[in-house]
């Protein structure tokens, strides 16, 4: 097999191999959710693993969003290596005790004695779910010291990440997107482990930079095609992973654009592009900059309401202009 | 409520589901067909200023409290004719005006929300209950034992109804609830609790009246198991697990054909008095598809309406 | 009574004096909470009001924060007003589901049938108590739609942000600082409400702002004081609340200065600062910045550990003497 | 262990605390004065390969598992000789290598962190067991249920022990919890489940080794409630809301007055015997306090490490 081989695979071809590949090498690799088992979960992104590993391994939980990563954790704590899956981003919030209480403390707390390799899978974003069902809350968590959160856009990242996720020593939370699962894309067939903390360059340009993460990585793509159409060149930097951050690849792109523009489905108030600005701008003296998330307001399941409360490639384009007027 | 009028309900529940289906422009549902009973039933023994909150399964409970089949339509559809405006949508279904405080699309979410509304009516509505209905599912939530606890303590006029389908999603109920009955939860906490036949409506309300009676008395909280079948999928966007052997053996338990076939073989409903009653239904449904349909979209500027 | 009359009050009496008139005033307003009653809460913040205004009213409950917050929110939507206290906002995670999940969309998805006029006091901060009581999470609850957040840093603003509090439509966070209970300020005898979303200049100055809130309210004070001593002239801006964010003030005090510093007891990733940062510049251009906040950790009980980690008068007067050095 | 054994692990723990409170750098502390039975006849039960995690209240079990004096001390202290370097303090006590997976201040937080850790015991440990102590407080959380659901169906090696001293802070027990008997919220669950009193500690300890040994041969999760008595207020910082002659009534119950007196009753302890006791204890808890004061505070720049 040629070490460049690549094979198309889906979201959820990706993260099935990436979690086959992991179990098969790790024995300790336990996987809980709702619906993982027989089922193969809620976008079929387990499946083949109960029949593969068996039920000691890839366990059904009832619905207790709590206990489930309560018992991630504690499991995790004691030698083992649990991934939980709390399906929507949403239900995190049932489960911040253990993890941020707990898991993300536990190291400093025991001096030590305790880590906590435990991976929590979610799905954020928005796709006609409504109002409990679409939050993106990744800024929360990017702010807990000790647990790390990783964002893939693409299927080759989500392989690549998830399977770097389930060798760290500490707390994971690993987020798809709902809209992502449809689409497909290139993975090498050779292993190959996308470490926590790098950010990719999606597209280069010279104009703006727009630094993005998840499903928003193709508006960006999208509205960069457009404004190309304009003469106007974009550089997508896609962030892949929230904790760590990665500054030098978001600023060595802001310094050779002069120009930054954060992009973000959840909510802009103390977000990721709050943050990423406010550090880029540490480093690079009057960058232009400008962020662009959903409207301050929940998102419904209305599609006309949901489009509008999110951003889109109209909003995207008309930052960058606006952005580029103010040179 | 007599057997003719729970029938009617019934006939209402699974024929506006129907119409639903017929569409393209519905996103996904979570349908209640084959758990008519349960919503038809419970609702029956609901007064006026009683409060109703379900889970996110709640086309049944929505009509069967008596919201409007074209209000209900109008709002699974995103339409500003919906109690909702069309925000709330599938799973948020909600008509405070009509004693239907509302669907929550958490599970489990809805239980400490029913108490907190039941402590409300303790306060300033006495004689009034709240019901909430909600799946096996959330009996795996701790969010039921705080409220069991502090329903309890309370005395809350509170009637908690289980509508036990047997599955959460995929999971069969035994692989996700290790008590034998779930209406043992209840019996730590020193509330009456029964579990019933949920596919037999008269089962169901004499059930529901008894205790609700007793919680609108000052018994505080009580609990209700009702046993019924999903007769669909989890929802209109999820694969069937079941066996078609399996799914036709459910089916047969219809609680709709079988309160109709009682009540035919009775001699309390002729074949026409059926007929007509089926008919009655049809137009009602086409009527609230037709107001639906008239019904606008919101203006996108409601998106940020309502917020704070 | 001469209407600018005070009286010192430690901020203990003028929650108490803020909860007994509105409860006189509007007897739909119900206390939730451990230890409420007869105790009068863990900080005697309650004390008599269960004598005043009985059981009926001022109720105990279990440890459950969970379903405390959910019979709060359940409460308001049904025509009671609710104040839940949840002693220690680490908690508050317990019941993030009802909170952000229901009350604070309640609203919005019932397009405007259901309102839950619901207060959650609890208390942020570190003094002592470990990892798991010392945290600040302000930040995560501004990013919330339909969610208002108050952080009073005086006996004053607690009285009259808590009366404004408990006369809103819809839910609002109402945060205390442990450090703050053994402090005492004057507070009008006549009854005065204090709007939400109004930020107050605690020290004129034309040097730098110190947008800062909460106990930093006085870690500021005190450095401006010994900065005065070096001719360094601060005006501190305690922003009393979060959501909304009073950026007109802040903006109006950093267009004399020219220089803006946050300072907050919190994660500074994705927190308060970088929010105020970020739109203070939306409309100042080359404004000088920076941010103060708990070093990226837990927060240890040990003496040693938790002044390290959270921010005091040193890092505060080096922030701003280099701050003013990138003069 | 025999009662006399039982009797110094008590002894210690009191002279330990007494210690504690005679210095002025210890912030605040929860104690467990009354309560040592509890603990010591829980750990006398545990093997070592067996974890104990406990709630805040957490000196008397991490002594009665065998941790150092001096480390602990150490530890309370803020010094780096403890087990957590000082790091966690009151209330996060740890020490993993000696069986004590430590101590979790948020109430009920540790209970499906015990089932976890008694997953892992499960699949890589079969024969050890997870025990977790926790308070009446804790019984009031909605994690307990979703534990004893998960713990039944996956049948965990996991003893859940609830030393019930009858308050939450200031709450009594019967205005925070609904059930007759707090063991009786096994039941629903079908986990076995025994109430004893708590303030005798052979008692404690046979009930525990009956329930643990059932759980250790794989019949899962097993349930105990130990009725206790707090001789101090919630914590040195929270003031006391029993009446003096209340308390005089509850010391009363000394369990460790009780088992001495009836040892020396029985002439299973002669005065000098239990003298010696008390003096080897004195001697440990002398060398304890003096090996926490020559170990070093941490530098602040430990603020910062093991945190990722
Ligand atoms: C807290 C939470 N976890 C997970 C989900 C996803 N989910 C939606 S419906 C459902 C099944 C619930 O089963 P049950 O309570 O029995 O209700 P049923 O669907 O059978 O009516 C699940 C797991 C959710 N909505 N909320
Ligand atoms: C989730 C949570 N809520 C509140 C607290 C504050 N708190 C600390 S100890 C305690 C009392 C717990 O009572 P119990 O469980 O009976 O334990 P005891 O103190 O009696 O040993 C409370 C409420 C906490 N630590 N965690
Ligand atoms: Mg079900
Ligand atoms: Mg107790």
């Amino acid at each position: 097999m040629s070490s460049d081989a690549r094979q198309k695979l889906f979201f959820r071809e990706a993260i099935i191999r990436a979690l086959r590949e992991e179990m098969d090498r790790n024995e300790r690799i336990i996987v809980l959710g709702q619906d993982v088992a027989e089922f193969g979960g809620s976008y079929r992104e387990f499946e083949g693993l109960f029949e593969r590993f068996g039920r000691a391994r890839v366990r059904n939980t009832p619905v207790a969003e709590s206990a489930m990563i309560g018992l991630g954790v504690g499991a995790a704590a004691a030698g083992l290596r649990a991934l939980v899956t709390i399906t929507y981003m949403d239900f995190l919030m049932l489960g911040l005790d253990p993890l941020v209480n707990y898991a993300a403390k536990a190291r400093y707390k025991t001096g030590g004695q305790i880590e906590v390799p435990l991976v929590v899978k979610t799905t954020a974003g928005a796709k006609g779910q409504g109002v409990a069902h679409s939050q993106c809350i990744e800024a929360w968590l990017m702010a807990v010291p000790g647990l790390k959160v990783v964002v893939p856009a693409t299927p080759a990242d989500a392989y690549g990440l998830l399977k770097s996720a389930l060798r760290e020593r500490g707390p994971v939370v690993y987020v798809d997107h709902k809209r992502l699962f449809p689409t497909a894309g290139e993975v090498p067939n050779e292993e190959t482990l996308i470490p926590l903390g790098e950010a990719a360059i999606r597209r280069c340009g010279s104009d703006v930079t727009i630094a993005t993460f998840s499903f928003m990585t193709r508006i960006a793509e999208r509205s960069a095609e457009r404004l190309a159409a304009e003469g106007i060149s974009c550089e997508i930097v896609d962030l892949r992973s929230l904790a760590p951050l990665d500054m030098a690849t978001v600023c060595g792109s802001a310094g050779r654009t002069g120009a930054l523009l954060t992009l973000e489905e959840g909510q802009l108030s103390c977000g990721v592009g709050a943050e990423v600005i406010f550090r880029a701008r540490e480093s690079l003296a009057n960058l232009r900059t400008a962020r662009i998330g959903a409207l301050p307001a929940p998102v419904s399941s209305n599609p006309i309401l949901e489009a509008a409360c999110i951003p889109d490639v109209e909003r995207v384009t008309d930052a960058v202009r606006g952005l580029l007027a103010s040179r | 409520m007599d057997r003719i009028e729970l029938l009617r309900a019934m006939l209402l529940i699974r024929a506006f589901e129907a119409a639903l289906m017929r569409r393209s422009d519905h996103g996904f549902q979570l349908l209640s067909e084959g758990q008519e009973a349960v919503a038809v039933g419970l609702c029956s023994v609901l007064g006026e200023r009683d409060q109703l909150l379900t889970s996110g399964r709640s086309i049944a409970p929505a009509l069967a409290r008596g919201l409007e089949p074209g209000a209900v339509m109008a709002e699974l559809l995103g339409k500003t004719a919906g109690p909702c405006r069309g925000k709330g949508g599938r799973g948020h279904l909600a008509q405070r005006s009509a004693g239907f405080f509302g669907a929550h699309a958490v599970v489990a979410g809805n239980l400490s929300i029913a108490a907190g509304v039941a402590l409300a009516a303790q306060l300033q509505e006495p004689g009034t209950i709240v019901a909430c209905l909600f799946g096996d599912g959330a009996c795996g939530a701790g969010a039921l034992h705080e409220t069991l606890n502090i329903a309890a303590l309370w005395k809350l006029p509170l009637l908690l109804v289980c509508d036990n389908n047997g599955y959460s999603v995929s999971t069969p109920r035994s692989e996700a609830l290790a008590p034998k009955s779930l209406s043992d939860l209840a019996g730590p906490f020193g509330i009456p609790a029964r579990t019933v036949d949920g596919m037999d409506v008269a089962a169901v309300r004499d059930a529901a009246r008894e205790l609700a009676e007793r919680s609108r008395t000052g018994a505080g909280p009580v609990f209700l198991e009702c046993l019924s079948e999903r007769f669909a999928s989890h929802s209109t966007a999820v694969r069937e697990t079941r066996s078609a052997a399996e799914m036709q053996a459910i089916r047969k338990r219809c609680p709709i054909s079988r309160l109709a076939d009682n009540l035919e073989a009775e001699g309390g409903l002729s074949a026409s008095a059926r007929k007509q009653l089926e008919e009655e239904v049809r137009r009602a449904i086409a009527a609230a598809v037709r107001f639906a349909e008239a019904a606008p979209y919101p203006d996108p500027s409601e998106a940020v309406s309502d917020v704070v």
